[in-house]
């Protein structure tokens, strides 16, 4: 049985604000469960947040303990991926690397999201010399050189892997930015965006409640999608010595470190770069399945 | 494969900076200019004690010990066709006090002055050399500065002067030219890329063996090892030490290890209250794990030494033995008043071994109590902040030690005048980590000027009983290696502990 | 008169996130060399009918049907490659809208020329030429530079014109035309229908005519399909419109404000479910 | 009640209204018809405020109108927009959407004001937190005309409020305009291409070309076949139906 | 007459707006120049360098002086056309940076001219296929070849194809049996050698090349395929496409023809952008392969505090950005119609 095109195109749903969310997560949920690739990147992701909060359960070893006598060991029934070259490990460092990929990818979310989404959305909103202001900074951010800027940056606030991450983030707004602008440009011109101008609604409220709530799903998707780019971008600042610090066990800093010993030793890159691929990975699928989910023009 | 006549040496070139010898630093640009120029008199790589004669045919310390002078041998000539005299030469060591940059500081640090060098350092004749000491110090010290610092290379006044900008001494020039009288030209120098040397075939010992020689830059020690794995580099140097390890087996390569008089050393700062506590000092010095470090880490880069004077000298005493001992420096921390440890900072060049160093150093901390957060950074950062005085641990690598002798070494890393902040000794790491023992200080004042030589001796064993009694700031882990890997092609090739290494009678089959 | 086009039972199903969404359900009729409308409202399966027939779907549909002949060719056998024979050469179809449906960086010229090169092995020089001509039979002024022009240059009418040049330049024998002029203004609407109907005319060809405006349908065509909810309710002569029997079709026509009548309220359509399964 | 006079706007270069002046009456329902591109969205967008760099002079009771909206403004005359798809935000539920204004404008009582002008519309209270894309248009137009009532405003300003919409939908949404307008007293302005619906809503119209107001007549006038100026017999005639001389 | 004034107008804008961004750069790098805690005058005189000799290196340089002052005084330089010297090697930066800037061009366009190849074809067929097998291997294939650390490809390429296999040449640009020999005309070493005729260098140039600018290909190949999937796939769901298959077009035609013309010059634009990223520098690739190129000398001038060098790399970043931009505005007036 199946209903008629013509009949009233409403789905029967119980009428309360709950469950206008609820039917959002149904569309989600099946979306899912129709696409592997999106479901596969889920739980890798729903997996690296378990590891993470988990990790002293999951973990085999303490990931900063020190063996200097049982470095360098293969992979093996005591260390799972072997140790590195302070005799750490692997396994559990990869374990609790989880939780700083995770701090990584919510850091840089909740800097560069809003940051971008409300440079993007003012100057589209706005136009004139706002939008001109605005964009000339965009401009600079963008053909500045990203290295001298996170360099700089970290040189500044001096190393670590917050400041790192301010530094990527510092270098990855305008892109989000333009795409907020454009975003914001094409909406500004829609006519519920009058309606409310109409109802008297200021600026501020029309760009907070309004327009920011729909540019924020592509601002997210397109976030999600430069997640392995800036999980791999911190690595290549740790590659310089500028990332995380030691002995944390963060992912990049862990291959940049294992390539001194990657010819001899490959479990010491190939790990870390395995589990930044499949995370990188999960983020891409997960973000392509949630433009799906967000657009419903596809 | 490599053209025979050449040589190729693979390295990272990045401080490769400037080759003038006034202001040339760092230990790369040593390898360069001994080819390019000349030196008075040389130190024998195999026994450094050993002055033997370059330019200067002959020496003579006066029997009051407060002058030199040295009789330079005829004939020599500069690459411009110029005959050297005694004129270059003391127009050259002029040069360095008077531009007053970074290599000037050993000739301050015996007294000379852009003021007195033209009055101190003279050229009666064409071929005398005069050099008059203006504080007692130990002459045989300035003979082996001459034979080791890039300052005392001898340029070619002529040259040198025509190319002089606002009356600059040519500084700018010499960064990226030379104008010596050594068995190689600079024939092209791309800054972090390449540089060619050719043969001098007018130097006055006859011209080298090699026709050219070529370093590149390669940053990457990975890299570096498959080049010289394939043949593409004769001479690899700077390498890391698993690549040198793995290369170890490889059958037409050979690993040479030259050992150097710096030392990787843990330096505390006495400014911070915690170490200022002597049973501070001593815990630390207990949560260094020796062994392990100098087992895991510092193969191909050091070997264990532990005391603030280089080993291998007269002077020098055996290792005091120190070990981690966990217990003991958590008694001691508690005894200080931090039995639950407390939280500090380790500096550290973000390189390897100092960043493995300060990582173990790290864990072995932990086990006492105390967290230390590590803050890698470029030499630049790391030095610098020691300079400011603002820092708690430093690990790094460094203490003197071109000169063979302990005075070297004891200035560089002990010896603390002034311990005011104002008196901004910077280029003595006593000052910079503010340990001032005024025993000490008298001691190493009195062993240089000491002429008896036991007496010396002694003196120095016991400023180095003093400083592990007093718990000094600075605790040596291991005695610096410089590891090169080069080809069996190559013969004739002898490291130099003072980085002088001399290519000219290097050949390849 | 010789059947062109021949549905029976034809049936499109979609499959949507929300299950399978039946748009057509067991539609029949038969064309011939005539102007048959199809009218219904919003949604009621009236385009998924039109690309049925010439098999653009999207992945996602199931076509079914008892037949569903077009002259000789069986449409539900055929595969991609006869389709494309039979696309634009023999049945083709005017859509909607100029705007999104020109290619909008390729000149309008060369855009219908390409429905003639992709039959006919022909030089370019005739090709322009019988271009040349088509735009003057849609009554395009200046041809010469039109073909020049790209679609954002020309005027939505024009524009329309084109697309039905593109689409009667290899001369097939059956056009199906999607709510054509509905884009249009009242007064360019007049003309690119008098130039469609001059084009049937002449040429004798089967067009199917959707719509949703019965006041245009009933002048311009000959026959009226009435599709409700993915269905036919109604088969009625344009002419005899004014006497349709279905409910539907009549609660359409009373719902239409009038220009000559002035009627207080205006009647309004009560669906009633069992038009769903009559 | 509204007075236009001589409005002119232009973007860039391009003049696109030119001298417009008409006058609308309390209670009146006022029509604006033209060709696509003749400028009446554009008359009905500067009256809302939307557009801030015309010229000339628009009166509401005598009172002057500026160029910017503000709060009185909104409370006297609102806006209904052509596409019902386009002019409800797509993340706001029915409720979100009424209730807004209420609060801009710090009027409580808001439960009870947004199901009743529900009702109003003829939209079932069990409606209020559906979001748009599960309404079908013509429940989004009841909705799109529930949020221009419910600051009670004078002025409804139409902007083809129906033509996106099926015939029979159509039907709907104008008894429903005319109960309210009846009802509460209001004045329309309304644009609409369709000459059918003018007749059936208007008192009046104008008929604009080009920016300009070629035309303005009684509405009977129309159906009687009396109007006199030669475009707008045009555009009657293409509008009856399709006859094959008229092209 | 009036479009041509406004033309000029919307041209001076534009320089006026590209001005402000350029002097916007400068400053911004000034002042992170002077906030980073990394010391010219320490980096010149070394780590035991005393006091005096601090302070007067210091004033040589003229560090000693207020900010405004050195800003001032390098602009005014900058106006004369000199980028100052680089405070550590002595060199103009002029100089320094037209000899490594032509090493990474050479890489830069053959990495972008191979990740264009294979990117844009991938990038069609997956958005062709959209939700089958091909689209989800191309898919992995792209995400994989972005979210693998590129050193770790250059390493594994060097370990094959250079160490194993001895197809690559290995590190630098030019076997070094070649260094000198080569007349510099362009700095581009494909060009030199063609040009000095000496074919046995150009080979090996071509052989040095080749590794580094496939592995950069590869990674700016997943980039370009997922933008030419995207792309596509929004055209791919347009009416004009429907229409193009009424007529009966072949779908390589429809494709190609249609719906890939339309996404050319969105798709310019993006190589345009990830070539500027390239130009900006690869400094891990140059690392490994010790490349004397551009992003290793900027790190290291940056390491170093370098400023002079720093802000003529920034400078000339800042500048190949701001003519990318204008060249992409300039390619949508040209290839697309509705621009004109
Ligand atoms: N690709 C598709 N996937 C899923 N459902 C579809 C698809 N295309 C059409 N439909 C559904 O099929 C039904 C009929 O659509 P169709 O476009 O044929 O209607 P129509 O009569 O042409 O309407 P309109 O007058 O609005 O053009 C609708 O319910 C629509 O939602
Ligand atoms: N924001 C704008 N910028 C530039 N031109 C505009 C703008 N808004 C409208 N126009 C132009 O003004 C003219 C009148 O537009 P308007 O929307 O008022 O026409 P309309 O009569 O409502 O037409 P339709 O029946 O198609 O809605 C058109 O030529 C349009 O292109
Ligand atoms: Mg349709
Ligand atoms: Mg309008």
């Amino acid at each position: 049985m199946s209903q008629p095109p013509a009949a009233p195109a409403v789905p029967a749903v119980a009428d309360s604000a709950a469950s206008a969310l609820q039917e959002t997560v149904r569309r989600a949920l099946h979306h899912l469960l129709r696409n592997p690739m999106t479901l596969a990147g889920l739980i890798v992701v729903v997996l690296l947040v378990a590891a993470a909060l988990c990790a002293p359960w999951i973990a085999t070893h303490d990931p900063l303990r020190q063996d200097l006598y049982a470095t360098l060991q293969a992979p093996g029934a005591a260390h799972w991926f072997g140790t590195d070259e302070y005799g750490r490990d692997t396994f559990s460092r990869l374990v609790y690397g989880a939780r700083t990929t995770l701090y990584i990818v919510a850091l840089v979310t909740v800097v560069v999201g809003p940051v971008g989404l409300a440079v993007g959305a003012a100057s589209g909103y706005f136009g004139g010399w706002v939008d001109t202001l605005f964009m000339r900074i965009t401009d600079i951010f963008i053909s500045f050189p990203s290295l001298v800027l996170a360099l700089a940056f970290v040189a500044a606030l001096g190393p670590g892997l917050e400041h790192a991450v301010i530094a990527i983030a510092l270098t990855a707004w305008p892109p989000i930015a333009r795409l907020a602008r454009a975003e914001t440009r094409s909406l500004r011109k829609a006519d519920f965006i009058a309606a409310v101008q109409l109802q008297g609604a200021s600026p501020m409220r029309i760009l907070v409640r309004h327009i920011a709530p729909l540019c924020l799903s592509s601002v997210l998707v397109r976030l999600t999608m430069n997640m392995a780019s800036i999980i791999l971008t911190a690595a290549g600042l740790g590659f310089l010595g500028l990332g995380s610090q030691p002995p944390s066990p963060e992912w990049g800093a862990m291959i940049s470190a294992g390539r001194r010993y990657m010819m001899e030793c490959w479990w010491l890159v190939a790990m870390p770069g395995a589990a930044i691929m499949l995370v990188s990975l999960a983020f891409n699928l997960l973000g392509d399945g949630l433009r799906d989910i967000f657009d419903p023009r596809s | 494969t490599t053209p025979r006549g050449q040589l190729v040496i693979g390295m990272n070139m990045n401080n490769l900076l400037s080759l003038d010898p006034a202001g040339a630093t760092g230990n790369d640009v040593l390898g360069v200019v001994a080819n390019l120029y000349d030196y008075l008199v040389e130190l024998d790589p195999h026994d450094l004690t050993i002055v033997k004669p370059a330019l200067a045919e002959k020496w003579e310390i006066a029997p009051d010990r407060n002058s030199l002078t040295l009789t330079l041998r005829d004939g020599v000539r500069f690459k411009s066709g110029r005959l050297l005299t005694a004129h270059d030469a003391a127009w050259s060591l002029q040069r360095v006090l008077k531009l007053n940059l970074a290599m000037a500081s050993p000739w301050k640090s015996y007294g000379f002055s852009k003021a007195n060098a033209e009055q101190l350092i003279t050229a009666p004749d064409a071929r005398t050399l005069h050099i008059v000491l203006p504080e007692p110090t130990d002459p045989k010290m300035v003979l082996y500065t001459l034979g080791t610092s890039v300052s005392s290379a001898i340029l070619d006044r002529d040259t040198v002067l025509a190319h002089q900008k606002n009356g600059d001494l040519g500084a700018a020039w010499l960064l990226t030219h030379a104008a010596g009288s050594g068995p190689f030209t600079l024939t092209e120098w791309r800054a972090k890329d390449a540089m060619l040397l050719d043969r001098y075939d007018g130097y006055w010992r006859g011209p080298a063996k090699l026709r050219r020689v070529v370093m590149r830059h390669v940053p990457e020690s990975l890299s570096l090892r498959f080049m010289i794995d394939r043949g593409d580099v004769d001479l690899a140097a700077g390498m890391a030490a698993p690549d040198i390890e793995a290369l170890k087996h490889v059958g037409r390569v050979d690993v040479q290890p030259v050992k150097r008089g710096n030392t990787y050393y843990v330096a505390l700062s006495l400014k911070d209250a915690k170490y200022a506590d002597k049973r501070v000092r001593l815990a630390l010095r207990k949560l260094i794990d020796y062994d392990g470090i100098n087992t895991a880490i510092m193969p191909h880069y050091g070997v264990p030494h532990q005391r603030p004077v280089m080993s291998g000298l007269a002077a020098t005493l055996p290792d005091p033995g120190y070990k981690l001992d966990v217990a003991g420096a958590r008694k001691l921390l508690a005894e200080a008043g931090y039995p639950n440890g407390f939280r500090t900072t380790i500096r550290v060049l973000s390189d390897p071994p100092m960043i493995n160093i300060a990582t173990a150093l790290q864990a072995t901390l932990a086990q006492a109590g105390i967290d230390a957060s590590i803050l890698p950074g470029t030499g630049n950062q790391v030095y610098g902040s020691m300079r400011d005085r603002k820092f708690e641990i430093v690990v790094g690598r460094g203490g003197g030690g071109v000169e063979p002798h302990p005075h070297a070494n004891l200035r560089a890393m002990v010896y603390n005048p002034d311990n005011r902040d104002a008196a901004r000794l910077t280029n003595f790491q006593g000052w910079r980590t503010s340990f001032h023992d005024d025993d000490i200080n008298r001691l190493i004042e009195q062993a240089v000027r000491e002429r008896d030589e036991q007496k010396q001796l002694a003196m120095y064993r016991e400023v180095q009983q003093l400083y592990d009694r007093e718990v000094g700031a600075i605790q040596p882990i291991a005695q610096m290696v410089d590891t090169v890997v080069l080809s069996r092609r190559v013969h004739g090739y002898v490291g130099h502990p003072s980085a002088t290494t001399l290519l000219r009678d290097v050949y390849k089959d | 008169m010789d059947i062109k086009l021949q549905a029976d039972d034809l049936r499109v199903r979609f499959a949507t996130r929300d299950g399978m969404v039946d748009a057509v359900r067991g539609v029949s009729f038969t064309l011939g060399k005539e102007k048959l409308a199809i009218v219904g409202e919003s949604g009621s399966g009236k385009s998924t009918v039109g690309r049925a027939l010439l098999k653009l779907h999207p992945a996602s549909a199931r076509i079914e049907a008892r037949t569903l002949r077009f002259g000789d060719v069986d449409l539900l056998r055929a595969d991609e490659k006869q389709m494309r024979a039979l696309r634009g050469r023999r049945m083709s179809m005017i859509m909607q809208d100029p705007k999104y449906s020109l290619n909008p960086v390729m000149r309008v010229g060369d855009q219908i020329a390409e429905a003639v090169l992709v039959h006919q092995k022909v030089s370019k020089a005739e090709v322009r030429e019988r271009v040349i001509a088509m735009l003057e039979k849609v009554r395009i002024r200046d041809p010469q530079r039109v073909y020049d022009l790209y679609p954002h240059e020309i005027s939505g009418g024009m524009g329309q014109r084109i697309m039905i040049a593109m689409m009667l330049i290899p001369n097939p024998e059956v056009v199906i035309a999607d709510e054509p002029t509905s884009a249009l203004d009242v007064s360019v609407r007049s003309q690119v229908l008098s130039v469609l109907d001059e084009l049937v005319e002449e040429r004798g060809l089967g067009l199917i005519f959707i719509s949703h405006d019965l006041n245009l349908v009933r002048s311009f065509c000959d026959r009226v399909l009435v599709m409700y909810a993915g269905r036919v309710v109604e088969t009625i002569a344009a002419a005899d419109l004014d006497r349709a029997q279905h409910p539907y079709t009549r609660g359409l026509l009373a719902a239409l404000p009038d220009i000559d009548v002035k009627r207080p309220v205006l009647p309004v359509l009560r669906r009633d479910p069992s038009w769903l399964t009559q | 009640m509204i007075t236009v006079d001589r409005l002119a706007l232009s973007f860039g270069d391009h003049q696109v209204l030119h001298d417009v002046s008409f006058d609308v009456k309390e209670g009146e329902v006022f029509g604006l018809v033209g060709e696509s591109g003749s400028g009446k969205s554009t008359v009905l967008r500067c009256l809302a405020g939307l557009h801030t760099h015309w010229q000339g002079a628009m009166r509401i009771d005598g009172q002057e109108l500026g160029h910017r909206i503000d709060r009185e403004r909104c409370r006297l005359m609102q806006m209904v927009f052509q596409d019902p798809y386009g002019s409800l935000h797509p993340r706001h539920t029915i409720d979100t959407a009424l209730s807004e204004p209420l609060k801009i404008h710090g009027i409580g009582d808001i439960d009870d004001r947004v199901c009743d002008m529900l009702v109003k519309v003829g939209l079932n209270p069990s409606f209020r937190f559906r979001y748009p894309h599960q309404l079908s248009g013509g429940q989004r137009q009841r909705v799109a005309i529930a949020r221009a009532l419910i600051l009670s405003p004078r002025i409804l300003l139409l902007d083809e409020p129906t033509s996106a919409l099926d015939v029979s939908v159509q039907a709907e949404i104008l008894n429903l305009l005319e109960e309210l307008r009846l009802r509460e007293g209001l004045t329309y302005l309304l644009v609409t291409h369709d000459l059918g619906v003018v007749v059936h809503m208007c008192h009046r119209l104008a008929v604009m070309q080009q920016g300009r107001i070629v035309d303005t007549l009684d509405s009977e006038l129309l159906r009687t076949g009396g109007a006199s100026h030669q475009y707008t017999r045009s555009l009657l005639a293409a509008s009856r139906s399709y006859q094959r001389e008229a092209a | 007459m009036s479009g041509l004034k406004k033309g000029a107008g919307a041209w001076r804008t534009r320089l006026l707006s590209t001005a402000a961004t350029l002097l916007g750069l400068l400053v911004l790098t000034f002042f992170i120049g002077r906030v980073m805690p990394i010391d010219p005058v320490l980096a010149i005189v070394g780590p035991d360098a005393d006091a005096s000799t601090y302070k007067q290196v210091e004033a040589q340089l003229g560090l000693d002086r207020p900010m405004l002052v050195q800003f001032s005084h390098y602009l005014g330089e900058l106006a004369q056309g000199n980028l100052g010297t680089s405070l550590l090697t002595g060199n103009a930066v002029s100089a320094d940076i037209a000899r490594v800037f032509p090493a990474t061009v050479e890489l830069a366009t053959l990495a972008i001219i191979v990740g264009t190849l294979l990117g844009v074809p991938l990038g069609v067929y997956a958005a062709s296929r959209r939700g089958r097998l091909g689209d989800h291997v191309v898919r992995v294939i792209s995400l994989a070849g972005h979210s693998t650390p590129v050193f770790w490809f250059a390493m594994m390429g060097l370990l094959v194809f250079y160490a194993w296999l001895g197809w690559a040449g290995g590190s630098g640009r030019i076997a070094l049996a070649f260094d000198g020999a080569i007349p510099r005309v362009t700095g581009l070493l494909l060009v030199d050698t063609l040009l000095s005729g000496n074919w046995e260098a150009f080979a090996s140039s071509v052989k040095h090349i080749v590794l580094p600018a496939c592995i950069l290909g590869l990674h700016s190949m997943a980039y370009i395929s997922r933008m030419t999937r995207s792309f596509m796939l929004a055209q791919l769901s347009q009416e004009y496409i429907l229409a193009a298959r009424v007529k009966g077009l072949s779908e390589a035609a429809v494709i190609w023809r249609h719906a890939f013309r339309n996404i050319l010059v969105q798709l310019l634009t993006i190589v345009a952008l990830a070539y500027g990223g390239l130009l900006e520098g690869a400094v891990l690739i140059e690392t490994v392969f010790a490349w004397p190129g551009f992003g290793q000398y900027l790190t290291n001038s940056l390491l170093l505090g370098d400023m002079n060098s720093v802000m003529g790399c920034v400078l000339l970043v800042g500048v190949i950005f701001v003519t990318l931009n204008l060249v992409s505005d300039a390619l949508y007036q040209v290839f697309d119609p509705r621009m004109h």
